[in-house]
């Protein structure tokens, strides 16, 4: 078992034939995902590595089955590709992309309360889940498959610790790169819940960051709802009060925003905090240990 | 991106919100020429993209263009927050009859626009919230719907608002939400929002930041930018299209990705060091890319050691050794230079830079041992 | 039993200082129903027969409770009217305004997918449950508590067959009338579906008229769903096309949408389809009779 | 309302979509000069409100200015369909490549807007939906959202278009989609939709009905409405504030309500009758209103007999009596009237008028013996 992807998934390529698209398609397919389309208006029936390309996801829908997206298509652009994913009934949509206008976000966002469907993202690494689906652009190599659920909302961050974990023998169900920009699709909230489901996950990894309260909503959900253990660690306690850290939405603006007020939210709902990020995986190991 | 009060009300003006007049002054000469211009009363502003200028001294009201005057050669070159006072705004008097809190932001949680309103205006929206939340009306719109008019209602009448002002106030929020969402802005607030004695409502105050994922879509705003007001390292940064910020320390450092280096700060102040800046090279090993990160980083004068934190994902550990030392073949850094590689081919890059390094670089196995190793050397530096 | 409205209704009327609300709370008040509150914006504080007023909707609902509304608004301001009441859980709207601009019908409808409500009208009579609440502007004299369910495109009509069941003795549970115009929030399905739910209601009538074809969608569902008995009479025989009969949506544009293809969808259903208005309480006493 | 083709192809304009030049002509002279003013090939195309005016030999092509004033000449006065033809629509020419449909109304089902398109052009879209749905594109589009660019898409390449008629068409589309929204149109149809040789699309024809009920919001459309054009008895329904439809047939229909009006025209023709109009009076017993409603039902020479019929609901049946009286006593209607009253208070209705009726009132207790006396008394009426 794993969340979101599998080997179900029948995953479709939008903007296949840009440079991302192109090397991470590539990169997916090495991973083994079942990538059975690619979308590029004006390039339909042309192929990629042998993968058909389409004009619209409804031609590749239609032609293919594909039940998941990943999204590669410029940031201007991406509103619109989120929109004609969801319309043709994807599951699961991933948009990698960065740099999308958080006004485009929200109409996203909001439209996608009619819909039966998950987003990630945007700006986000994906989802990957080892062994079976790379929906991501992150390094497959680093993974193996276990029973440790992670959902973050950076991406090298997430390869450290997955790294850190896959070198203790602690293998992964699925990890799940939520987004690094203020409005996002999916919350910590709704994977916790997932991981919390899925009969394969044991304990979860929850790595956040400076800006908004979403890790503080996560605690409240944690604390009332889990029953598997979560091991955290928030990014930024050195960050300055309103300056952008790279990420759009990691910003401090506010004490609730902070790395210390969030750990410590955390630290209250009985998560483990790390308070730096080696320290994950020996927290993981003592959560399963006790949990055994 | 944060435009300067005078900019902010421009662009409040332009959907029909009103203000006083105001003219922007760059010397006293001119401050005393936009106080004669005006007649009688008028407040000399210092115009910088930083709060409390207030409490700082920035704002002067005054009654005659040679007190204006004056007031604008004791504000301009002002340092406020590490902000140098270069304009001010010279704005007309008004009859206030009370002040008012209006402001539209985006809400992270609820995924829409959030308006907040309160009849305590002048003061901090956050004290309010905390200490007299009854003042506090908050609206959350649904983005597709828009604003519609019984929201505009709910916050008229929640806040007891009455005759004139309540209609001003009404109109002026219904203007407000649609520069809000035509200019793709992140906050738009505008405190005091006031009630003249006749009966006007006017923006006293606007603070409006832009999305900067949206500036290609609004030409005009994005040509707002002041290159001279920004840092010269961060500005540098942004040209170099480098994730940059700079901080007060003397370690340097640089990762790939933000939420990496993020942590690598937490780390280095973990063990006892003090970061000098966040800067995230992204992805890739791009030697030029890599170069200009560290010209950048060592630029800032502070710096005694630098921190290069590296985990090799997609782009192996073996490209980024020789994309390091390629960089470091071109500039003429002599700071020691502390580097930590690990994921993907890690020790193959190791191995690389244990060959060839130039004598000031180092290699660490583990986050913790290249932050300590880091701070330990920035302290020697400190000497 | 009765659907939408009954004696745990909580009313609420928007616009209840205008000549139709005043003279339509006096009568609803007269019905027995349970009016707790009216909405004029501006005349909050105020009373009328009783009744608080309120400017706003989130003051009546937190107020009073209110958990049904009925609107007596302008056309222009009805989208307003209807969103405001959606915003604060309302969970059945009867907007009895006419003319009401269909773009507007159509974000307000479109809208309502996120919400867990029923809005019945705009252009509509209301919903009338004899002897627990009368939310419209039915006669109330002419109904009679019993096992006969009614849904209807019209007015007038409706009265005249509700008239005629109460003088054959044949009481009903609860009348809609679902309204004249071209884009509404209830179609006859959604009420029809809860007559079958409805463990009192025993026979369903169905009033439709020309245009559109919401009477055969409601055909196949009966045919497909339904166990109760359902008869139906559609108006407009001899209506010529492209004219508009006095309800906005009453208009022929197709073959579809006249009455004799609704009339013979209607049969090939197995609903027993009357010719003329007077044969309906007939054919419910007919199907009452056999199904008993 | 309906507009004109060359009203809707002005509206169509003011959003950006491009048609040929045309010129408004109300005299054969008139259409000459237009010719000439564009020389080569011109249409002259009569200006009505219904369609299949093409069939009807309202529409001719012609090489010069003297050829345009001879088919103005045959046009103008023309009856098409009951419609007298008073304008004629003469524009220029075009080298047409290819013909096209357009189309966006209101779904009454999906409660959204419906885009139809198809490569087929001036036909009939129902034959083109019914004979070869696989040239017909259909596109919900989500009235929240507005229409989105990848649906622009979906209907270009879902039609197989290409190049400059594919990007043409999907200008057009979504210029059409706005100015289907702003003027709160029901119907906004193209047809055909021309792709020159030289590339250009253009609309060749425009139909355009905006909602009745969003006139209060378009000042400029509704002025549009010409009264002329109209029926002269439903103009003056119209401004009584009477929902009126005028028929064929001798039974002259009076009731209160449109479902109960349209299912008495249904059993007057079950009685063997023919109705002359459609008329609902509304709710209310306002005598005035009756008898105007009275007035302009009988002002059609064809009516051998009235039958009104009431329900009495809100209103009560002694009320109605009572109004209908007062309105026989102010109008001098010699016809034949039958009464139907039934509802609330119907049979105290029934006692005052047959107390008080003149002779030529007639009551009955149903629906159906009402119709039945009605037609009876036509058929008398006709002898």
């Amino acid at each position: 078992m794993a969340i979101l992807v599998d080997n179900e998934t029948r995953l479709v390529v939008q903007g296949i034939t840009g440079r991302e698209g192109k090397f991470h398609t590539g990169r997916m397919l090495e991973s083994g995902t079942n990538v059975v389309a690619g979308v590029t208006p004006g390039k339909g029936g042309q192929e990629y590595e042998g993968i058909p390309i389409f004009n619209t996801m409804e031609e590749a829908v239609k032609e293919t089955g594909a039940n998941a997206s990943v999204i590669f298509v410029p940031a201007a652009l991406c509103a619109d590709a989120i929109f004609e994913a969801l319309d043709f009934d994807i599951s699961t949509v991933c948009c990698i992309t960065e740099g999308v206008p958080v006004h485009d976000m929200m109409k996203v966002t909001n439209h996608m309360r009619i819909k039966d469907a998950t987003l990630i993202g945007p700006n986000c690494p994906g989802v990957l889940s080892p062994g079976k689906a790379n929906v991501s652009i992150m390094p497959d190599s680093i993974f193996t498959p276990g029973n440790v659920g992670v959902v973050s909302r950076s991406g090298t961050l997430t390869y450290q610790i997955v790294n850190e974990l896959t070198q203790r023998g602690l293998g992964q169900t699925t990890a799940v790169g939520i987004g690094g920009d203020p409005i996002i699709g999916t919350d910590f909230i709704e994977i916790l819940k997932q991981f919390e489901e899925d009969p394969e996950t044991e304990c979860a990894v929850m790595l956040g960051e400076i800006g908004g309260n979403a890790e503080q909503n996560a605690a409240e959900y944690v604390q009332s709802e889990m029953t598997k253990p979560v091991v955290a660690y928030i990014a930024g306690f050195t960050a300055p009060e309103g300056k952008t850290m790279g990420h759009a939405g990691a910003i401090v603006s506010g004490g609730e925003s902070t790395a210390e007020a969030k750990s410590e939210a955390l630290r209250r709902a009985g998560i483990r905090a790390a308070t730096n990020p080696s320290e994950v995986a020996e927290l993981v190991a003592e959560a399963l240990n006790e949990s055994s | 991106m944060d435009l300067y009060e005078y900019q902010g009300k421009e662009l409040l003006r332009q959907f029909g919100i009103e203000t006083l007049e105001g003219t922007v002054a760059e010397s006293p000469e001119e401050a005393k020429k936009a106080a004669e211009q005006f007649g009688g009363t008028v407040a000399v502003k210092a115009q910088v993209l930083t709060g409390g200028r207030g409490k700082a001294g920035g704002i002067k009201v005054v009654q005659e263009p040679a007190d204006a005057e004056e007031a604008a050669r004791q504000i301009l070159g002002m340092d406020i927050k590490g902000h140098e006072v270069r304009q001010v705004l010279v704005e007309a008097g008004a009859a206030i009859a009370s002040e008012m809190y209006l402001s539209i932001t985006v809400d992270r949680a609820e995924k829409k626009p959030l308006i907040l309103f309160s009849t305590e205006g002048g003061v901090d929206i956050e004290e309010v919230a905390e200490n007299k939340p009854e003042a506090l009306v908050k609206i959350y719109v649904d983005p597709l719907l828009g604003l519609l008019p019984y929201e505009v209602r709910e916050l008229t009448f929640g806040a007891g608002l009455e005759g004139d002002v309540a209609k001003g106030v009404g109109k002026t929020l219904q203007n407000l939400y649609t520069a809000f969402t035509e200019s793709d802005a992140s906050l738009v607030e505008i405190n005091p929002l006031v009630a003249t004695e006749d009966g006007r409502v006017l923006a006293l105050d606007a603070k409006v930041t832009v999305d900067n994922s949206s500036l290609f879509r609004h030409q005009n705003i994005a040509e707002l930018h002041d290159v001279e007001a920004a840092d010269p390292e961060e500005q540098r940064a942004l040209e170099a299209g480098l994730q940059y910020v700079k901080l007060d320390g003397d370690v340097g450092i640089l990762g790939n990705g933000a939420g990496l280096v993020m942590s690598t700060l937490d780390v280095v102040a973990n063990a006892g060091g003090e970061p000098a800046n966040f800067c995230d090279v992204g992805g890739g090993a791009d030697a030029e890319k890599i170069s200009e990160a560290l010209d950048i980083v060592t630029s800032n004068k502070q710096v005694k050691s630098v921190l290069f934190n590296i985990f090799g994902g997609i782009t192996r550990g073996d490209e980024v050794a020789r994309g390091l030392l390629s960089a470091l073949e071109r500039s003429e850094i002599t700071l020691p230079i502390v580097v930590r590689l690990d994921g993907t081919n890690a020790e193959e890059g190791r191995q690389i830079l244990s060959e060839n390094t130039p004598e000031n670089v180092y290699t660490e196995e583990t986050m913790l041992e290249a932050a300590e190793r880091a701070v330990e050397l920035a302290h020697n530096g400190r000497g």
